[in-house]
This record gives structure tokens, C-alpha cells and sequence, in this order.
């Protein structure tokens, strides 16, 4: 079961929904390539495309056998013009819905819904901005920095992954980085190590005054954590299991340290771009540990 | 509805809307405009949807279950998909009842949604409370109450699953509350129809049916439950057959009361299936994660598939299965 | 084990068997070659089966329901395809126990099938009456009672809905018989546990966990039931979180008790998903109809799935879900 | 789910069983064409082909959101020569199973079971054979027919529909038979009524000592009473829901008069061919009413 299975039009670009905010759309696939372990998927959708920002996702609707739920993927590219524009996505064939994904090919429609969540923001101040990325997580960082280099600002790159070819964005980033370091857990590439070994120095050497990260949530943890301590803003691209994405299911909650309280907040709706600082880090290592019940929180 | 942004996008699967197909069913006093709402637990507050379609074209709006205290919920993860369903195990997070009241009612309200409130107690004297607490309240057609969530009087139980406890928790609302009370009833009891018996002998005007099934599933590489609560509720397509069942069972038994059916609609013909069966209204919960416009599509289809088949009254075919 | 046809053509999946894994389980008394048992129902006589592959390379065979006297079933349509599983209503059709025994026992047993006899019956009565035409029998490894058929004692209601018919249909099996009972029962009903606790307290060796739930489909274009019985048993892959919640509940109360876990086991990972909730062995019922070859493919695949993650042996995981 | 789902291989011609007796076997489609409502799909499954004779069955995977059971289709053809030899299979396009098949393309695997089920036999002693098809019950009976003229027997045909486009077989019956006689409900083609109108004529024309049917369960019905009427022996091939198509799951009985009774035979292990004068209608038609229980049958 899935959307597209009973979706009547195949035709790019019609989109339902309104004006403003999220519309579902029923794109076609303009063209598909492997990015070492990724593929990277471009969909015409332009009403998806003309409102997406830097940080947001899609979900898709994906066929098969006992397939029954959307899968989310943050946008990572904008190709086209606006009219006839499209959105790319990066993505690690994992299970049946990303199989199925690889496997589409140009001219296929492929049903999205989209811009789903807050995006990032620039700083408030201008600011050497420092963009983290693990894995798969790079995706978004690409289409942030071009946005923040289109505003003048500098941007420098700090992209780790277990092995070389689990690296993505490389390239990208060293177009449009004043500097792109690397981390390989294994060392084939780059410094050996994880992203927030290599962290203190970059932020040294660069001076930056905002980072915005995304990749596995323990590294969001520790980038938080690293960034907080420096008193630097950190904005993180969180990941949860999502049902809806659209903010009606409550399954994707992250403990967020809001004024009045600790709340479970939607990664899709509140999030996926949150304040790292505030995220409730400690909660969310005991859920990863199993095990421990939520805390009493604020809704 | 909400403002400046009423026109829609170019809208491909709408059907001209047939002339003369009735849709408006009753639920006991309350005459809907259509029979589709949106389920439990399954639509928040109503706005993150209104982002795709006003949300005034469906025939009612089933709130998420709302507890005395405000609730966090579980631990994450909450969902694991299974085959053409899945479990959910989200703890009933809500922002309590008197948040509710103030903060998302109005809203709803005032976007002309019809609104059932649906409640859940850890106790019978919650339930009592609960109701109190509504009495006062203008606005909402209906009370649901979710007696299919565990009373810790009863080793965590759910009230639904016996029929004295049933009657016990249905009373303590109905009690308090002029308004008509659906008791939301749990699929997975022996004898569905004395449950559903001893909500209406306690004062409910019908039954919703069927909440989701206890299940489970195991990540089988990290040897862990894909639920963090380790089992969950079952939803989805998947369920629909036991909630036709159920529908179907308790119809038989009490041809009058209004029942709310739900359980693994997705299409239009499934609409249909669950009116068939005795249902006089439809809620829908799984489906919108996976269409955030599934709801209106079924509002859009259910005239035309109506009207194909010679039927002028959606209200006409309820219970009409042969058997 | 037919004559003359032993040959297999090419085997395109068949993974060659890792040496070092030990597939054998126990159950209580019993100890089978692998895990992978054919569900009641679902295997019929197993010469059918047998045209396609030996049918001894499973670990057990468990036969269809008998019944004391020859029953014709229900008539058709029988079944129903539903989102991932299918509904059925056969209504036991079987040659009865006399004629199995002189029919179809011999071939199981001269084809070396580790046999595990299913009996049904209408009353305590009968159960004793199938228990006591068992007595003499040799060959069976086991019993299973399938106490989740109706109870014509108690307006039809199946006996496994409460702990005290239960109880006295599994001791009517037991205390006539030497070979392990093993108790099938319904997975609708509030506290699994709880009957799970009265078969063993009547002398079961364990439980087989779970029949099919109630359900029902409705053709919304000839207003019909789909099946001729109206309500029948939901299978496959759509139940399968509701088997694997079933077993791992009673596994965590009765750890010592051995379980077949079944309910919509299709692939190996399934096999090993029942087997860490705790069932000790798993059986297919469903799949064998989507694909003949489905147990022997579980048989063959498991090997290696558990080479490939370091195991050595199949009955270590039993109920090793960390929780 | 499905078979082809978690099928590894998908090279034509592998297939798994035994020497004898039906196989399973990932086929190879060798082609697809439209025949008016109904699409012809020619699949290389060699192991199948080499065992099929007239009136058997194959059970096919298919594949999409929420299907899980095979779907059965009686073989109309074989193709290619026996060592890498096709099966045809004839089916209208009504649910999702078979709106799948007829999405298949050249050279796309499917995963089939066969054959499976009792075939025609020819008669006893040489008589001229009567050939009854119903819309795509036909479909057999091309085969049959080719067989049965192989052994020097006379064949006629009759063949009906509901109109003129939904009559199968009418081009390939004129090849094989001394006659084809056509009936269509609405008059379309040939002559205006159903099969059982023209049947008496066309038996005394042609003196046919035997009758084989296929087509819809109430003309099988009809067919064989006229057959009994006048004592000539009727097979004819059933159709009946199925789950399993090999005998386990006993779905798709049907009451038939043994010797010692009737008994629910299964339609896919002891049919679909059955002696028509057996099969106990009058039980089926209370049963095609709904309501009715089954009588006390022999199991
Ligand atoms: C906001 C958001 C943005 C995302 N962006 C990307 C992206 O740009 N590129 C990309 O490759 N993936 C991204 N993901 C993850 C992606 O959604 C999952 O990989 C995908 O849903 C897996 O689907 P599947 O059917 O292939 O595998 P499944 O069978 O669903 O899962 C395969 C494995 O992946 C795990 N998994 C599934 N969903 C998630 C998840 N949300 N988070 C972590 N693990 C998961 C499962 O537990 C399982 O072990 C994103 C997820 C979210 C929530
Ligand atoms: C032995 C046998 C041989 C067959 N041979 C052919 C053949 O040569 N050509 C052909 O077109 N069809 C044949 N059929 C019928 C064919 O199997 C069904 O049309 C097919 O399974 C429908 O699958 P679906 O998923 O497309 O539709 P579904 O959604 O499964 O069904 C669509 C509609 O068809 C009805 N239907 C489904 N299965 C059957 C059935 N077995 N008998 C009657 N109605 C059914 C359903 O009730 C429903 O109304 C045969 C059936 C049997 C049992
Ligand atoms: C994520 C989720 C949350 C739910 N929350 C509630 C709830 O708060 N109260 C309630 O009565 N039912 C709740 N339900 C049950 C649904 O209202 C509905 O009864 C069930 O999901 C079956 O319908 P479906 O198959 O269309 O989803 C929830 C279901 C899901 C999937
Ligand atoms: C067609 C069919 C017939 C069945 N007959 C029996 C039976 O006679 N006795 C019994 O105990 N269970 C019977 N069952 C239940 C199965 O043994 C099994 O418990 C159930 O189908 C769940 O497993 P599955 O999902 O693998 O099919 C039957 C199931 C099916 C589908
Ligand atoms: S995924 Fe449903 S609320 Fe976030
Ligand atoms: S279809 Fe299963 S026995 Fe015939």
C-alpha cells in the first residue's frame, strides 16, 4: 500500500494542497545515479521545489510488498529552474522502501509530499558558519551552505563518515567551503577519527560563530555538546522514526528543553532543525540505551 | 479556513460531486455532513492538516485522547511498520484536557469543525473528571471515550476488555455529560457484543470500534523490540477484517445504535465495507500518515462511487450486507 | 520418500548448510531435527506436499484438526484475500480421526515425518473421546489440542476464551494421554497469559500460540460477504506482530513452558523473530500456500542466517529479545 | 508478499520439485498481446511446459501493496519447442492480480506452479468430442482440442460470451474443428443466446459422444445436465476460489458424488477436471445463493 499506488494523476508537477506550506505532489523521477553507497534521486516537483529551504524533507510514498508508510529524506539539491524545478535526494539503500527507490527511472512518478519541518536559519549576526555532516547527513549541509554563501557569509565544512566511500558531499563542499576537513573512522580518508575529534581545531582555525549539523544523532549529540561548551549556536538536523511527517502521529518526538519545561517536540513539525542546545541529549542517550520510560515531561 | 490561503492547488483526483447523493449520516442526535472523520490520535490538533485541506469538509474531527494531566508519552521508538500495518506506542502524549480547552478547541471550533472529544482515564474517577470537566463546555458534538486504554484499579487492563469495568468507566461520563458518549471498544475480547452491550446498558448512545490490537515486532539483528515499550498498538490496513468483524457483530446484535467504525480504511470501497457492516460513520487514522489528503479523497470519492452504483444515500447502506 | 522421484531438479536457493549449526530445539520431552514445523490446516495430508520436496526435512508435521466424526466443512467461498493475509472458513473438513489413522498416519509415518496429531473437538467429552482413540496409537511425537474452535457447551464460544474451559478440555486430552499436549490457543482475548496458565495447570506440555482472529470481508459491489460462513480465521503476514506479542507474553510468564509460536511466518528472519519471543519451534501456515516450497526454504535458509551472525545454534535465541 | 518477492534466482527454466508432478519454476515472459478484454502471456517455464497436458493449471506470484495469494490461470497453450518450451496463459484483467500480469513485460521473471490440478482424459473408447468454452473458459480447450484431433478424433466446437469482443479461441477452433458453433448473449455474433441453446442442435448435428466444458461454474452446471440428459459423458473443468492451488488449504471444494457419497473434493488436487454428471449442483446452487450450510457430505 502507498499513496502513488491509488494516486490518479502521473503528471509532473500537479501538486494538491494550498498556496503556502506542504503540498503533495506526484513528481517524475528526471534521472537517478550512484553516489558510491547512495543513490542520489532527481524528482521534477516544482511546487515541492519553488517552496523547499535548506533543512526541510520530502516524504515519499514507496511500493511493495507490505510497504505501507512514506519514507522521509531531507532535500539536498535544487536542480531546474524554479518552473519546471525538481529536488534531489540522497539516500543509503537500507530496506524495501529505499530498494524500491533506487530502483525508479526516469519518467516513473513517484508521489512526495513536501516541505515538511522547519528549516535552518541563518544567524543572526553574520558569522563564519561551521556545517557538520556524518554519512548520508552531508545532503542538506550542501543546499544550506550554497544558501549562506548566497548571503555572503563564510563557510567551512566538516564531513566524517566510518569509510572514504561513505563520504558524501565532498566535492560539493569544497566548491563552496573556505575549508573542507574530513574524518574517516578508519582513516582511508581525511583525519582518523569522528567529526568532533577534529572539531576544537576547526572551530579554532575558523573562528565560526554558528554550526549546523546533521548525521547520526549520537554525533549530533556530541557536536551539540562541543559547540554548547564553546558557547557557540548549534542547529541540528535530528532523525527519528517517522510515521506521518506531517505532525499528526507523535512518533518521531525529541525531549526538547522549551521555557516553561522539557517537552517531547515532532522532529517533523518542530523539527528536523533543532536548537542543539536544547535538545535533551541525556534523555535521549537512556532511550537509545533501552530500557529507561520517558521522564515526566511538558507536552 | 485559515486565512488567505483557501485556493487550492491544482486538484487531480477530485470528482465532480454528483448531485443528489445524500451523504449526511446520524450518530444517534448528531446529524453529519458526511461519514468521514478522522480518527483518534490520528489528526493532533487538527492545523497540521488544515496546512493541506480545510479541514471542515470532513463529517467530524475525533481528537486525540485527552488525559487529566498533561502526558509526555513514551520513549522513542513509538512506530515500527509490519505487513500493510503498523504498531504504534506513543503513551497517549497529549497536553491535557484544560491546555486543550483553551488552546486547540477555539481553533477547531472556529474553523466550523465538528469536534468529538475523546477522553481517556487511568480510573473510573478519572473518567469522572474528565466528564466534570466537559460539562461546561460549548462547541463539541460528541464525547469518545477510550476505554480501551489500561486501568491501573485492574493490573493494567484495559477497561474495555471486561464488561463490568466497561459499564463502570462508560457510566462515570455518561453520568455527568448531556452530550452523546461513543465508548471506543478494544477488538480483542472473546465476546464483542456483550462489551458493546454493557457500554449501552451504561448509558452510551453507540460504540466506536475497534481500537488498535496488542502486538509486537523484534528488530531481529540487534535482538531488541522495534517498539520501545516493547509492544505497541496494530493498525492499518493490516486490522480491517477484525474491525468489519467487530462492526459487523455488534450491527447484528443492536441494529439502532450508532456505531463509529475504523480499522484499516484507506479507500473508498473500504468506506463502504465498514458502512455495509453497520458502520454509521467511518474514521480514519492510519491512512492520513500515509496520505496527509487520504481523508478528503475519501470525501471527494464516496459521491461518485455512490452515485456509479445507483445509490442516492451513503445513510442507506448501512448494515445493508447480506448474510 | 516417494518412490522412484527422490531427485531434486536444480535448487536455485538452497544454501549449502553451514557446518556447526545446530537447528535441533526441544519440545519438553520431544526433540525435533529444526524448528521449522507445517501449521494445522495448512499441510493436509502431506503427500501433497511431498510431490514438491521430502517432506521429513521439516522438523515436524502438524496434521489438520480431526475431528471424532468425518465433518464436510463449510461451503464456498472458503477464503478471502485481506491486506497481507487472507481470511478462511473451511469449517474443519477432515475424514476423521478412524480414517486418518488408517490413511493417512501410515505415510507419515513410513516417510519418517515427525507427525504432531491436531485434534478438535465440540465438547469435554469428545476431547476425552479423541484423547482416548489415541491412546494405543504409536508414531505421533505429540498432541496438539486446538481448543480455539466453538464451544457447542458454550453458545459456541471458543473454549480457549476462558481459563476454566480451558482448563477442562486440555485435562479431558491429558489425563488420558502419555504424549505431550500442547494447547492451541485464540490470540483474542484480554489476558493470553492467563489461559496460557490454566492449559499448563491442566497438564499441558506447552502452547501453541496463535490461531487465526476472527475476521470478515464484505464484496462492496454484490453487497455480499466474501466468505459463505460470513465471519472466518485471519492469517498471514498481517498477523504476525499479534503472534509474536502472544508468545513473548507468555514466554516472560512461563519461561520453562514450550511454545510453537506461529502467525505469519514467511521468511527466515520471521522464523527467528517467533523464536527470540520465545517460541521454541515455528509454524508456517499461510506461506505454504503463497509458495509450496516455503518450509523446506525456511529449512535451508536458516542455517546459514545463523552463520552469518555467529550462531551456533538455533535454540539459543529462545526468547533472547533484550527488553 | 509473493513468491517472486524472495525468489533469488530469475534465470528462466530453474526450476524446484521433483521429476515428476507439478514444479516450482521462475519463468521468463516471452511476450504479451491484448485479445480483445483478455491479454495472452507467453512465459518460458520448460519444466512446466514438458509436464502440462489439456486442462491443467499453473498458480502465478504476483506481485504489489497487500496482494499475498498466487493467482491460478488454466494453461491455453504451449509455445516453443518442449526443451525450451513456454506456457500461454489467457486472463482478463479484474483485481490487482492480474492487472500486475498484464503490466509484465518481455523477459521480466514470474514465478509459476505447475502444472497442477487433473487434466482432460480422452474418451474410453474414439467418439467425436464436443468442446463447450465460456469467455476465457476456452482457454483450455484450444489445447484440448489440438490433443484430442492429434489422436484422430473428431472435434466440435461451441462457444459463447456475453458479446461478440469477450469470445476466446473462435480463430484457433476453426483451425482444429469440423465445426464452431458461436453464441453471444446481445446477439453480436453468431447466435443470440448462451451455449446451452445452441448445445441439443449442435450435439445432434455432429452425434458427439463426448462433452468437455469450461467457463463459468453455472454454465458448467447447465452443460452437464444436457449432457446427462442425453447420457453422453461430460468433463468439465471447474473454477473455484483458491488459496494454496495444491491441495492443503481446502478453499476451493466442490460437492461431488463419490461412490460412498458426496464429498467435498478440492477443485485444484482432484479437478479442476471433474465429471460433470458427478459434480452435485443442485448443493452448488443453493450455495451460489448464499445462506445454505453444507449438507452432510462424506469429507
Ligand atoms: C527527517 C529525515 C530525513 C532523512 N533523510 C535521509 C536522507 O537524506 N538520506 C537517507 O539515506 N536517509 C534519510 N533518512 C532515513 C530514511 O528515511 C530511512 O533510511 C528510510 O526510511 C529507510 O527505509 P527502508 O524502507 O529502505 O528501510 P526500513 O526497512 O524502513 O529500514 C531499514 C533500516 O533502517 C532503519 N531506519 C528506518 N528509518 C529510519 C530512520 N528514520 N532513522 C534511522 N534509521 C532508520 C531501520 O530501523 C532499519 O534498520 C531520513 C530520515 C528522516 C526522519
Ligand atoms: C483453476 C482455475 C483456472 C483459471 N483460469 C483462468 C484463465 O484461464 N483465465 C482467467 O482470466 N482467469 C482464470 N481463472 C480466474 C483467475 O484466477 C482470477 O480471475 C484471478 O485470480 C483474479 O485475480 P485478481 O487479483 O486480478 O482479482 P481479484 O481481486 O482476486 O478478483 C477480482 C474479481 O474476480 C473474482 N475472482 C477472483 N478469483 C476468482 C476465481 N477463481 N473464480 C471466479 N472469480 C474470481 C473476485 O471475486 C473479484 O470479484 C482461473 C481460476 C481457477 C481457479
Ligand atoms: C499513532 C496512533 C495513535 C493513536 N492514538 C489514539 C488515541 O489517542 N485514542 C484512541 O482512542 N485511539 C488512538 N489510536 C487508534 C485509532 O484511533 C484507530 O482506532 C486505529 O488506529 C485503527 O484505525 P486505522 O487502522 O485507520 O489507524 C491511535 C492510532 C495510532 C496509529
Ligand atoms: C486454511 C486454514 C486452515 C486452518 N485449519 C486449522 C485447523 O484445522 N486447526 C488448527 O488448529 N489451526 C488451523 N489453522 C490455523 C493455522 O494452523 C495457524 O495457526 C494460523 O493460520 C496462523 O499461521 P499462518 O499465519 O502461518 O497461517 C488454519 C489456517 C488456515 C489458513
Ligand atoms: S512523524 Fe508523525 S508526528 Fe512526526
Ligand atoms: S486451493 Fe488449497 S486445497 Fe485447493
Amino acid at each position: 500500500m502507498s499513496g502513488a499506488a491509488y494516486r490518479v494523476s502521473a503528471a509532473a508537477g500537479r501538486a494538491r494542497g494550498r498556496d503556502e506550506g506542504p503540498v503533495q505532489e506526484t513528481g517524475e523521477v528526471m534521472g537517478s545515479r550512484r553516489v558510491g553507497p547512495y543513490t542520489l534521486l532527481d524528482v521534477v516537483a516544482p511546487h515541492v521545489a519553488v517552496r523547499v529551504l535548506p533543512g526541510q524533507f520530502v516524504s515519499v510514498a514507496v511500493d511493495g510488498p507490505e510497504t505501507l508508510l512514506r519514507r522521509p529524506f531531507s532535500v539536498s539539491g535544487i536542480s531546474g529552474a524554479p518552473a519546471g524545478g525538481g529536488i534531489e535526494i540522497v539516500f543509503e539503500t537500507l530496506g524495501p522502501g529505499t530498494v524500491w527507490l533506487a530502483g525508479r527511472d526516469r519518467h516513473d512518478a513517484v508521489d512526495v509530499v513536501g516541505p515538511l519541518g522547519r528549516p535552518f536559519t541563518a544567524p543572526p549576526e553574520p558569522a563564519p558558519c561551521l556545517l557538520v555532516g556524518g554519512g548520508y547527513g552531508a545532503a542538506p549541509l550542501v543546499l544550506l551552505g550554497r544558501t549562506l554563501r548566497e548571503r555572503g557569509l563564510r563557510v567551512d565544512f566538516l564531513l566524517g563518515a566510518a569509510t572514504q566511500s561513505r563520504l558524501l558531499g565532498v566535492m560539493d563542499a569544497k566548491r563552496i567551503a573556505g575549508t573542507t576537513t574530513v574524518t574517516t573512522e578508519d582513516g582511508s580518508a581525511g583525519r582518523a577519527g569522528i567529526v568532533t575529534d577534529a572539531m576544537e581545531d576547526v572551530l579554532d582555525a575558523n573562528g565560526s560563530g554558528a554550526v549546523y549539523a546533521c548525521g547520526p544523532m549520537p554525533m549530533l549529540a556530541a557536536v551539540s555538546e562541543v559547540a554548547a561548551g564553546r558557547g557557540v549556536p548549534v542547529q541540528v538536523a535530528v532523525e527519528e522514526s517517522m510515521a506521518c511527517g506531517v505532525g499528526v502521529c507523535w512518533s518521531c518526538v525529541v525531549p526538547y528543553r522549551r521555557d516553561d519545561g522539557v517537552a517531547n517536540v515532532r522532529a517533523c513539525l518542530d523539527g528536523p532543525v533543532l536548537d542543539g542546545a536544547r535538545v535533551d541529549w541525556p534523555t535521549l542517550r537512556t532511550w537509545w540505551a533501552g530500557g529507561a520510560q520517558s521522564p515526566e515531561l511538558t507536552p | 479556513m485559515t486565512s488567505g490561503s483557501q485556493s487550492q492547488q491544482v486538484v487531480d483526483v477530485a470528482e465532480a460531486r454528483p448531485a443528489g447523493v445524500d451523504l449526511s449520516v446520524d450518530l444517534g442526535p448528531v446529524t453529519l455532513a458526511n461519514p468521514v472523520l478522522a480518527a483518534s490520535g490520528c489528526f493532533a490538533s487538527g492545523r497540521e492538516i488544515d496546512r493541506f485541506f480545510d479541514v471542515d469538509r470532513l463529517g467530524a474531527v475525533i481528537v486525540k485522547s485527552l488525559t487529566l494531566e498533561p502526558r509526555g508519552g513514551l520513549p522513542t521508538p513509538r512506530m515500527a511498520e509490519t505487513p500493510s500495518g503498523m504498531l504504534n506506542a506513543i503513551g497517549l502524549q497529549n497536553p491535557g484536557l484544560d491546555r486543550w480547552l483553551a488552546e486547540d478547541l477555539p481553533w477547531l471550533l472556529d474553523a466550523g469543525v465538528p469536534t468529538i472529544v475523546s477522553i481517556a482515564g487511568n480510573t473510573v474517577d478519572e473518567f469522572g473528571a474528565l466528564a466534570r470537566a466537559l460539562r461546561r463546555v460549548r462547541g463539541p458534538v460528541a464525547v469518545e471515550a477510550n476505554i480501551s486504554c489500561p486501568n491501573v484499579e485492574d493490573r493494567d487492563r484495559v477497561f474495555a476488555c471486561r464488561q463490568d469495568t466497561t459499564g463502570e468507566a462508560v457510566r462515570a461520563v455518561t453520568d455527568v455529560l448531556h452530550l452523546p458518549v461513543f465508548a471506543k471498544l478494544s477488538p480483542d475480547v472473546p465476546d464483542i457484543v456483550a462489551i458493546a452491550e454493557a457500554a449501552r446498558a451504561a448509558g452510551a448512545t453507540g460504540v466506536s470500534l475497534v481500537n488498535t490490537l496488542p502486538g509486537m515486532a523484534i528488530d531481529v539483528e540487534r535482538r531488541r523490540p522495534r517498539l520501545a515499550a516493547v509492544t505497541g498498538g496494530l493498525s492499518g490496513p493490516a486490522i480491517r477484517p477484525v474491525a468489519v468483524r467487530a462492526v459487523h457483530q455488534v450491527h447484528r446484535a443492536m441494529p439502532l445504535m450508532p456505531i463509529i467504525g475504523m480499522g484499516g480504511v484507506r479507500t473508498v470501497a473500504d468506506v463502504v465495507e465498514l458502512v455495509l457492516a453497520g458502520a454509521s460513520a467511518v474514521a480514519v487514522g492510519t491512512a492520513t500518515f500515509v496520505n496527509p489528503m487520504a481523508t478528503l479523497d475519501l470525501v471527494e470519492g464516496l459521491p461518485g462511487w455512490l452515485a456509479a452504483r445507483g445509490h442516492t444515500s451513503v445513510a442507506d447502506l448501512r448494515g445493508a450486507v447480506s448474510s
